[in-house]
């Protein structure tokens, strides 16, 4: 065990995982001189040359295409795109061919690709740095989804990813990249993919959460059992592809009321399929509606504004005591 | 080989027959006669291949189809000069019929395709082909991952994209060529020119001197060559390939030909093709044309195409039958989506399942 | 009024507003000279000339990213994108440009819009070509969502969307183009933006859908009057953004059940937020959980496969009965 | 003017200066005594800006900032063979700080915008300014649009686009590019080659013999010009201007130049820069290089130039202290979504503003 933060984390596991599997490849922008802008890649081209590591041309698009090429000739592609927001250029090739290699092909190829990204905001970045898209990759079937919301599950996921035989898009908390740290195994750590994780037992209310915003649900959870005697269970998604339902019916049955917090607008985030998929699978064990907490229906807003966009610890208590029937 | 890609001026098109193929302008690329036969014969079986699916998809068989009419020399020239053993060959989606060098499961799998089976896009391991490509240009960046690829093993090969003068003006292109120039990947990126983008002429596409020209925005040589010339094409590809493969990089090249079919059979030209353009191009034609010139050379006669046209039938027909026989199991959609399916997907399945009735007799009760 | 297709709907509507705003311009991939690969720009080109009608190169990202400089300067761009699983190849410029012009420049842009695709599947087409991408859509805020479901609708919302100040994807049923068929009014006929509208009365369930689909849960009504003495109410949302959530609420309060009908993948599906919003406003009128039909968590299938793929009526009257407590 | 577009070679640099500023190597833009002042006057201005703005962020008062440094002549060059009245300008990110021609106005915005208030993306109506651009290259196609909208309305203008040597490589630019050439459309392309795309250099981004090159693609004019220099950045913009406006088309226009400061303060150049590269660039300061020859010309000194840092201090100043004073209501991000925000909107507003107690004093309770 070391305590790390959460882009070392990813860094020590890009190491490791490159020095078992010499088809792992990693490249994007800034990605090797620079040891990437959050320097998540710092080392790498030293430690495995220029062969293996490259610093791509300014063109997303290409740096996805490239990828279903790779993995055909069977490498196993590690593409950084620099922030979220700009995997729109390569929307086409994610949604379109990296998603479909195996059903296009019907099977004949794998395509073991894991596609890193920045997600989310909370540090007062310019436009298109802080957008929380999963949905838009939810909605894209071929695709597996995961976010880790600790250093620890940083590093056990994305070894799983990447030894995954399936593109992984790999969403890393752009607010928890310094700020999250925690105990990491330094040996051999993998944690599966669509396994939810509960990060704290409670009775009373699940709080379901993911990436950055399960630090917050945490935080409520502490509030809501200091100033209002409840007792929150916080669970972590983890993988929204595949998605972990026994773990969220379980939830909702043991506590029987809900809030799922995410940072995405409202209309259409994934927190709607939570919901959606809480009301068909334990829609006899809730006792009431189950609350969403997240982003407004706005695009992320620039910096001197966004604290009153991004969910906090007491809006999420807020919705916890309203769906606990209390002065909400 | 005489011709020199660095020195390619991309404003002159590369011949090496005549246009009437009655005399060689050029030195022909160093093929046996065999060789040379089996482009001619490759040729007919895709003339012959592309009247039956155009057939096929008027009596209602088979899906809408996109002939390659006009344009057999550019895409048997072409793979002609390649190594099926270690090239890749991406298709956009008017060449798979033209591409027997790379074995006859090429033809049969496009008759699944054909008929809108999903095994359609699964050419068999070994054959170096990619699925046929919808989204115009996508396979152009796919084509340079797989020469990234072979040039990180070591192995002595190339992709070799096709892809239409429409699609060149997709981002896509321009990326993954840019992208390949730093490289110095192996990569033969060849513009299908064939005048028209559905409804949309050149003059609409772009106002840059030639596809070829095109070449400058990347560092690398483009190249034009007539595409109804199939020694033409088997000169040039064999050029940018061995360029390719000595390190020499990638290689842009126009083929400049023509559709003398409509875009598809769901389009109608009349509605936008004018009469003398195509007519102009009637003269043209590549089998004649690579005829002439074998005849000339005693490898060649009526006698000799009529039994390439009827081995192509016999050919092409067994393939659409074995597509026709070929069936598919109702939920087959769920079985590649992921090495493992996702827990949601085991339940869709299974109520699928049950409604179809696909799981014993009681199964599928009220839905 | 006049009986017209869904597409002599959109080309007679094309003609009117082209004829009432010389500002508008219509261009995309083969409008001019072909008229549309489905006829829809048919004939406006010789109305209108080649300075308002104009084929574009093949270039999707620079067909939308035009219409935001053209909005700049007063124009009113109706762009066609030819099939809707190709606006990814321009999505950056859909979701991060067209959809944030008013946003981005604080006001000081309009951005009058109008997109047109075709919508969903149904008629064997190549992969790409079927694609039910609405839930990306609504998750970018500054776009309106509109999806007609019959000609009269395709007329009153699409010169609705072209007098709209803010960009609209107006997403036309590829199905439908030639089999809906229904009375058109010929004069000014404008259907308001947010507006669902209860295409038939019923008692005991509320078939929720859009585009194509509304006609699926029609013949579905049909059949659970006919079959099972059922009285259900179809709901056509017409537009996802804005979304009409007091329609959605009153047909729930009055039902007590409903059924949402859509084709996209069912997970993060625009029907996920559908069920998520009648949870949260209506959640104690529900007397059953809500039912989802959709597509499945794949990527639209290959003619052979599509029939077991899309909606269709068995599907949702299987549904209907399940949520009403029958055999289902 | 001498310079003749169509005949520039795109491997050529043109100068109008000597690199020391000493002398002419080229005839000058025909300019007034006050008007290459004021070019002169605009590039200081852009350094002091500079220097305050990346003080701010060190202080912890100011966002992000992107270094003009090196750059100024590129910029103010540009812009000063522009006509504000009719003529757009769309920049990248790096560029509003040296954009005083189009007005007060513009640092006043931009100094919104680096304190990460709304307003900052909101040049005032009649600044022909577009917002910032933080997605590479997407301001490319939106500069198309614009000069598309000009011709059609017949007012003569052009749209200007600034775009790095790193956003050429995004599908954006060659689409637009493409599109530019077949419109023939007033674009002036203007690349600002400054060596790096963060720690990305040159020979990573592209093969091209240069970025002028690529206009070869498009079937329009490419040129290079020395962006320290500003009389030669004026002459060139002037004339692809003219050349535009009179019908013409569009122009790349590459300006050669340095990032002499880091890509933005969050930035750390040792990790990548050989130092040796930057000191080959000291020599060449563009500030220096004009105030050489106004000089000479008896049109500037020391003085004048104190004078002017002086004035330009006060204008970022006082354009600061106005950004600082400028509130914003927290839930103004609902205002510009839409003309009219959507009931969901108007729920989720009514909500936070009950929370943050916007609605008087017994709002908020409970949440
Ligand atoms: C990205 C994308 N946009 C639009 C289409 C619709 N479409 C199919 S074929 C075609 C024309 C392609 O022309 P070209 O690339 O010249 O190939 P050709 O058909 O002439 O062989 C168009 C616009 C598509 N398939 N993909
Ligand atoms: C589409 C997109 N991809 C990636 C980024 C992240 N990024 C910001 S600036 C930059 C480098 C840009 O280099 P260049 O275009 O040369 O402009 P310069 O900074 O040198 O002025 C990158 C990669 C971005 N802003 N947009
Ligand atoms: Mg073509
Ligand atoms: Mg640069």
């Amino acid at each position: 065990m070391a305590v790390m933060t959460l882009v070392e984390a990813i860094n020590h596991t890009l190491h490791q995982e490159m020095e078992r599997d010499g088809r792992v490849l990693v490249y994007g922008q800034d990605v090797a001189r620079n040891g990437g802008v959050f320097r998540a890649t710092d080392g790498l081209l030293d430690r495995f040359g220029a062969q293996r590591v490259v610093d791509t041309p300014l063109s997303e698009g290409v740096i996805i295409g490239t990828a279903v090429g790779l993995a055909a000739e069977g490498f196993v592609p590690v593409p950084e795109i620099q922030f979220l927001g700009f995997s729109w250029q390569a929307f086409h090739q994610i949604a379109g061919q990296l998603a479909r290699l195996r059903y296009r092909s019907d099977g004949r190829f794998d395509c073991p690709v894991t596609v890193r990204a920045p997600f989310g905001g909370g540090v007062r970045t310019p436009e298109l740095h802080s957008e929380a898209l999963e949905a838009q990759l939810v909605q894209c079937p071929g695709l597996k989804v995961v976010l880790p919301g600790s250093a620890a599950d940083a590093k056990g996921l994305l070894a799983s990813a990447i030894r995954d035989p399936d593109p992984v898009m790999f969403l890393e908390p752009l607010k928890g990249y310094r700020l999250v740290k925690d105990d990491v195994p330094e040996g051999e750590h993998l944690v599966p993919l669509g396994k939810a994780n509960t990060v704290q037992a409670g009775d009373d209310v699940v709080l379901i959460a993911w990436s950055a915003q399960v630090e917050v649900a945490r935080r409520a959870a502490d509030v809501l059992a200091a100033e209002h005697g409840l007792s929150a269970r916080v669970l972590d998604l983890r993988t929204l592809v595949p998605l972990d339902i026994e773990a969220i019916v379980a939830a909702v049955e043991h506590t029987g009321r809900a809030v799922v917090v995410s940072e995405a607008p409202q209309s259409a985030g994934f927190a709607a399929e939570v919901v959606a998929t809480i009301c068909e699978e334990a829609f006899y064990s809730l006792e009431a509606p189950v609350a969403r907490v997240g982003g407004f229906d706005v695009p992320y807003p620039v910096g001197m504004l966004e604290e009153h966009y991004v969910p906090d610890p007491a809006r999420v208590v807020a919705a916890a005591l309203r769906v606990c029937g209390e002065a909400g | 080989m005489s011709l020199d890609l660095e020195l390619a001026a991309p404003e002159t098109i590369y011949r090496v027959l005549s246009e009437d193929g009655s005399e060689l302008v050029a030195e022909p690329p160093a093929l046996t006669d065999d060789a040379v036969v089996a482009v001619m014969t490759e040729m007919v079986k895709a003339r012959v291949a592309n009247g039956r699916f155009f057939a096929l998809q008027r009596q209602g068989r088979a899906g809408t189809y996109a002939p390659i009419e006009g344009q057999e020399a550019t895409v048997v020239g072409a793979v002609a000069a390649l190594d099926p053993a270690r090239d890749w060959v991406l298709p956009q989606y008017r060449e798979p019929v033209a591409l027997g060098r790379y074995g006859p499961e090429v033809l049969r799998t496009y008759a699944l395709y054909q008929r809108g089976h999903p095994a359609g896009g699964h050419f068999p391991a070994g054959v170096r082909v990619f699925p046929v490509q919808i989204s115009l240009a996508a396979q152009i960046p796919h084509a340079l991952g797989l020469a990234w690829a072979l040039r990180l093993k070591g192995e002595p090969g190339v992709a070799c994209v096709f892809f239409g003068d429409g699609a060149s003006s997709e981002g896509d292109f321009y990326e993954a060529g840019n992208f390949a120039g730093v490289l110095g990947a192996p990569v033969l990126f060849l513009c299908v020119n064939n005048g028209w983008a559905i409804s949309t002429p050149l003059s609409a596409q772009t106002a840059a001197t030639s596809f070829a020209a095109k070449a400058a925005a990347f560092g690398f040589p483009g190249v034009r060559v007539d595409g109804n010339d199939a020694l033409a094409m088997i000169s040039v590809v064999a050029a940018a390939r061995e360029r390719a493969v000595g390190g020499g990089g990638p290689t842009l090249i126009e083929a400049v030909t023509f559709r003398m079919g409509p875009h598809t059979t769901a389009d109608d030209p009349k509605r936008y093709l004018p009469p003398e353009q195509r007519a102009g191009w009637e003269g043209r034609d590549p089998i004649t044309r690579l005829g002439r010139h074998l005849e000339g050379r005693g490898l060649w006669d009526g006698e000799r195409r009529a039994a390439a046209e009827e081995a192509a039938a016999a050919e092409v027909d067994a393939a659409w039958e074995a597509a026709e026989a070929t069936t598919v199991a109702p939920d087959h959609f769920f079985d590649h989506v992921y090495a493992e399916p996702t827990p949601r997907m085991v339940t869709q399945r299974a109520e699928l399942r049950r409604r179809l009735g696909l799981d014993g007799p009681d199964a599928g009760a009220g839905s």
